[in-house]
């Protein structure tokens, strides 16, 4: 007793225990996702999508998964080997690197850091490294173009996207997910996109800047995660598969895993800066450590879905657009938006 | 393998048991190659589009053949397109399948006879597992050879089966 | 413009080219030249004030037996006006003028036709088959072809 | 999938460094297809291509060659050549078959019954709807809109079951024969054809609605592709490839084949609304309002429609006086023409079938270098090739 008690006591083992809820998060959204992803589109394309596993198709995920397990894995001989296996394990850690500092709840976060954004937007590019690893890496060359356009894309959205989180930090005075999440509580009108708590005047004044910041966010994050009308790096259309073309198997199946996490942090942190967080639209009706983590998942999971439906409504856009956007469009926008607040908070 | 394959010679529940979920999964999700050749490639695209709706059975089409379980040989197979067609089954991830869609991919279809260029028979480069009839087989032909593909794999014991 | 016309236009032009002229109770009025001069009077048709063939429809190859012809179908959509131009030469050395500076579009029919009957057209920048692979042996749609046994190790007949 | 073997023709331009200024960049071939998500079919396309710029591109066919020049010469008779011409341009089936079965009348001097021709324009402009529905949710696709093309392909069943009433086929029917048609209209059939006209002017408004005027989409095609005018008469493009260019052009309207003149609809040219006349854009469009004519000459036939026997003028035996005959008629591609070579045999000498999708492919190069590889795949897609009918 006393020995599983030390166990349990020491840190290394909560730490593990700690990071093991994320996990077991993310296989069993990713499989949530997958699920509705395709039935959202079907709902919009006049059809029913999975049908004929399980109640409506919902062991289908389970199949699917079950399946790319038992699926040989292919390493093409003319392939760099050592990149190629360890590329989608980078991805990977990229993504679920970044859970660690998600603030699920009030109770429960992987790691409370001061930086936790700033270890966010640092660590999430990792996985811009593991998708150049895989192109360069797989020998074909419709790959290498897909990781290249991936990289180009994901390093000029870093930019506008950085600048809406830098206002929003501005306002509150802090980089912990955790404490920006504690400055939102306490109902629907402290939320930062209607401008969090500041004075009145200020607050009414911020609103239209902090609506613009929060789209500029949204389409940037967008194109981080490589989804329509920015999933230039696997554009199906262009690219074949882009950069995950030659994978088969688990290796496959740990980049779709890594894609869908991604898109979950992405819409994680719309929530956390413009959308409250964990904290109950209420104030402190349905508030408390469970219905927190609920209230989180519930909005992350709203921000997916938009995503989703974007993605089967759009068409994919082109290279040049693509940094067109980005260099002309969002990134003045929001440094004029941070300037701008920059003053309200002076005066 | 020796030790292995002893063990699971005589089929008890647990083997059994996992055969029918390993069977079940890959049979449910038979993702598709999105290869068209001719005009069965176009009632391919009509089954899995609103109408027929191949995704009620699991089949997602699949830009690549890395990633694909089922390639549907839907069309004229010419002597040109027979050795990328051998490529591209070479290309997939064991365990595959293919299914020869409709007369051309059969037999040669009707140009059996003086298609100095049509390969007679898809079955002549690769191996085939379902043979849909037709020309072209209609949507729920096809469907029809989906489902008998899943009863193939649903007989089969991937512990039994050599996996290369 | 009627067919005769045109007939009297190239021969006023050209001379004593035209070796046959079927203009009258025909489907299609038509003209036959000397192989040699079709890309001169493709220009001039082309080009001329009065006959403007702006469109070559269509160009096919034909097996006469003996002979490989051209068949060229020109239409003026000015003017709206068709005539076929036909030439021949003898299977032993087809070789006939390519008309592909006159209209783009010749370069694939002419390509095709080389592909299936072997007429050599001169002068064209990019004769390689077309529709048949690159190291296949013989013109299939001459009525003396006979269709390989193997080709690639992949047996041919059914 | 990505074949490093060029064995066929390397490029001359392989690895030379490109003439634009400042950073010195190699130039890479890749090859595109013949299995390719979005070269619609077995096309090969070499592409030279400089980071993302296309330099050349060099095509390939072939991959679909099925030897039907040769086949017709082997036929007993020349009605027996119908249901290879069905599999041409598999996805505008009835056209083929009429263009076919109008050169062969005009061969053999048939008069036909007027309801045959009202039946076959019917027939040929439903035909043409379909097709144009499947080259408008491809379009989608290649675009990266998956959803366009579920709601083509579901508006495109209904004329498939019109098709199948009337015939029993869904995609190639064997319908018409020279002189007639194989069975006459089925007694529903007029009702539902007008409840679908109706219909479908609905979902002409759905496809505007979630494509066309789609701001990302304009941004995608317009301005890309350019073919001009002179270019595309020169290099005989057809069909919505030509009038997208802005010539105003149809072969129902100027050289009329059957009954079309007695019909009222316009002949939709490209006006270059968002960009320029000839772009991507106004060959798509073309398309999108060609269905609402289509539409229209559908509503006038079934209304006019004349009784009479479909099999009178069919004859027992084809035997047709020695010449030769080139044919033909606008299919959704463009002109579809046949040059016929008959003997005095039952069997055609030969057969020649001048396909659209040949003829508009082989401007490809012209139209796509300095284009991005993106755009190379609008530019495809709007030239919306069948490849049974580009290979033969």
């Amino acid at each position: 007793m006393e020995l599983i008690n030390s166990i349990l006591e020491n840190t290394i083992t909560q730490n593990v225990l700690n990071a093991l809820v994320p996990l077991i998060f993310v296989l069993l959204y990713a499989l949530v996702t997958l699920y509705m992803e395709m039935k959202l589109a079907a709902h919009m394309q006049d059809r029913v999508a999975y049908m004929h596993n399980g109640w409506h198709g919902t062991l289908q995920p389970f199949a699917d998964m079950l399946k790319l397990l038992q699926k040989e894995d292919i390493i093409p001989s003319a392939a760099n080997k050592i990149l190629f296996v360890m590329a989608p394990y980078v991805v990977f850690v990229g993504t679920y690197a970044s859970f660690a500092v998600l603030p699920f709840s009030s109770a429960y976060i992987g790691s409370s850091i001061d930086l936790g954004i700033f270890y966010l937007v640092a660590v999430s590019s990792l996985v811009v490294v593991g998708l150049l690893m895989s192109g360069w890496a797989s020998n074909n060359k419709w790959s290498l173009f897909g990781s290249f356009r991936s990289a180009a894309q994901v390093i000029s959205y870093e930019i506008p996207s950085v600048l809406a989180i830098l206002a929003v930090v501005m306002i509150v005075g802090t980089m912990s997910l955790q404490g920006i999440t504690e400055y939102q509580s306490g109902g629907i009108w402290n939320w930062l996109i209607f401008g969090g708590r500041l004075a009145l005047w200020k607050k009414l004044l911020s609103i239209p800047f902090m609506i613009v910041l929060f789209i500029i966010y949204l389409v940037a994050s967008m194109a981080e995660v490589n989804r329509t009308p920015f999933d230039l790096p696997e554009a199906e259309s262009e690219l074949v598969q882009g950069y995950n073309t030659e994978y088969s198997g688990m290796k496959f199946a740990i980049f779709y895993l890594a894609e869908y996490a991604n898109l979950f942090i992405v819409s994680a942190v719309v929530v956390v800066l413009f959308f409250g967080g964990w904290s109950s639209p209420f104030g402190d009706f349905l508030n408390g450590p469970v219905w927190n983590a609920i209230w989180f998942i519930t909005k992350g999971m709203l921000f997916v879905a938009i995503n989703i439906w974007m993605r089967w409504t759009l068409p994919r856009i082109r290279v040049d657009q693509l940094m067109y956007v980005s260099w002309k469009v969002l990134t003045p926008f929001a440094l004029f938006c941070v300037i701008v607040l920059g003053l309200l908070l002076v005066l | 393998m020796g030790l292995l394959d002893q063990k699971f010679d005589s089929s008890n529940i647990v083997v059994t048991t996992l055969d029918n979920l390993l069977n079940w999964a890959r049979l449910s999700s038979l993702w598709q190659m999105q290869f068209g050749l001719a005009c069965c490639a176009i009632e391919m695209m009509a089954a899995s589009a609103s109408h027929f709706d191949m995704m009620r059975f699991g089949i997602i089409p699949r830009a690549t053949p890395r990633q694909t379980d089922v390639m549907i040989v839907s069309g004229t197979v010419t002597l040109k397109m027979a050795t990328r067609i051998k490529r591209l089954y070479d290309q997939m991830s064991e365990p595959r399948y293919v299914i020869s869609m409709g007369s051309c991919a059969n037999c040669g279809g009707p140009y059996w006879e003086h298609g100095y260029h049509v390969l007679k028979g898809v079955d002549r480069v690769i191996p085939v597992d379902v043979y849909v009839p037709g020309c072209p087989p209609r949507p729920e032909a096809l469907i029809e050879g989906i489902l008998k593909l899943q009863e193939k794999i649903r007989a089969e014991s991937l512990a039994k089966k050599k996996v290369v | 413009m009627t067919p005769q016309e045109i007939h009297d236009i190239i021969k006023s032009q050209f001379g004593e080219i035209i070796l046959e002229a079927k203009l009258e109770n025909v489907p299609d009025p038509s003209i036959k030249i000397q192989p040699e001069k079709i890309k001169e009077v493709s220009l001039f048709l082309r080009d001329d004030e009065r006959t403007q063939f702006d469109v070559l429809m269509c160009l096919s190859g034909v097996d006469y037996k003996g002979k490989l012809g051209v068949t060229y179908n020109l239409f003026s959509m000015t003017l709206k006006h068709k005539i076929t131009v036909k030439v021949e030469a003898p299977t032993e050395t087809p070789n006939i003028p390519s008309v592909e500076s006159v209209w783009k579009t010749a370069n694939w029919h002419e390509r095709e036709a080389f592909d299936m009957y072997g007429i050599h057209f001169e002068g064209h920048p990019d004769l390689r088959r077309i529709l048949m692979p690159y190291d296949w042996e013989g013109y299939p749609l001459r009525k003396d072809y006979e269709t390989p046994e193997f080709y690639n190790g992949m047996r041919v007949p059914y | 999938m990505n074949e490093t073997v060029h064995q066929e023709k390397i490029s001359p331009t392989n690895g030379r460094s490109s003439t634009g200024k400042g950073l010195r960049t190699e130039e890479m071939v890749i090859n595109m297809g013949p299995q390719h998500p979005s070269t619609h079919g077995v096309l090969r396309l070499e592409i030279v291509v400089d980071g993302e710029i296309i330099r050349e591109v060099i095509p390939h066919l072939g991959y679909l060659h099925r030897c039907f020049e040769k086949h017709c010469e082997y036929m007993i008779n020349y009605q027996q050549v119908v249901p290879y011409v069905d599999r041409l341009d598999y996805v505008a089936s009835m056209n083929n078959e009429h263009a076919f079965v109008v050169a062969a009348e005009r061969l053999l001097n048939i008069e036909i019954p007027e309801r045959v021709h009202y039946i076959r324009i019917i027939m040929a402009e439903l035909q043409r709807i379909a097709s144009h529905l499947i080259a408008i949710g491809t379009f989608g696709i290649d675009m990266g809109a998956f959803t366009p093309f579920l709601h083509a392909f579901r508006d495109r069943e209904k004329i498939l079951d019109l098709f199948e009433m009337t015939c029993g086929a869904r995609l190639l029917y064997n319908y018409m024969m020279i002189g007639g048609l194989s069975h006459d209209l089925p007694p529903q059939f007029i009702e539902k054809t007008k409840q679908f006209c109706v219909e479908f002017k609905q979902t002409l408004k759905e496809i505007d609605d979630l494509l066309n005027y789609n701001e990302i989409f304009i941004k995608r095609t317009a301005n890309v592709g350019i073919l001009p005018k002179d270019v595309a008469v020169n290099y005989a493009c057809s069909g919505p490839m030509l009038r997208g260019s802005g010539v105003d052009w149809d072969l129902r309207r100027d050289d009329p084949y059957t009954l079309y003149d007695r019909f009222e609809w316009d002949v939709c040219i490209g006006k270059g609304e968002n960009g320029t006349v000839g772009d991507v854009w106004n060959r798509h469009m073309v398309r999108q309002r060609e269905m609402e004519q289509s539409v229209k000459i559908i509503e006038q036939a079934i209304v006019n429609i004349p009784e009479g026997d479909v099999k009178k003028a069919v004859p027992k035996r084809i035997r047709p006086v020695p010449g030769e005959i080139y044919s033909r008629t606008e299919s959704p591609r463009g002109e579809l023409g046949f040059y016929i070579v008959a003997t005095d045999s039952l069997t055609p000498y030969r057969v020649k079938g001048r396909s659209p999708g040949f003829v508009n492919l082989s401007v490809i190069n012209e139209i796509s270098r300095g284009a991005m590889i993106a755009d190379l795949v609008a530019i495809i897609g709007s030239t919306d090739i069948v490849l049974g009918e580009v290979d033969r």
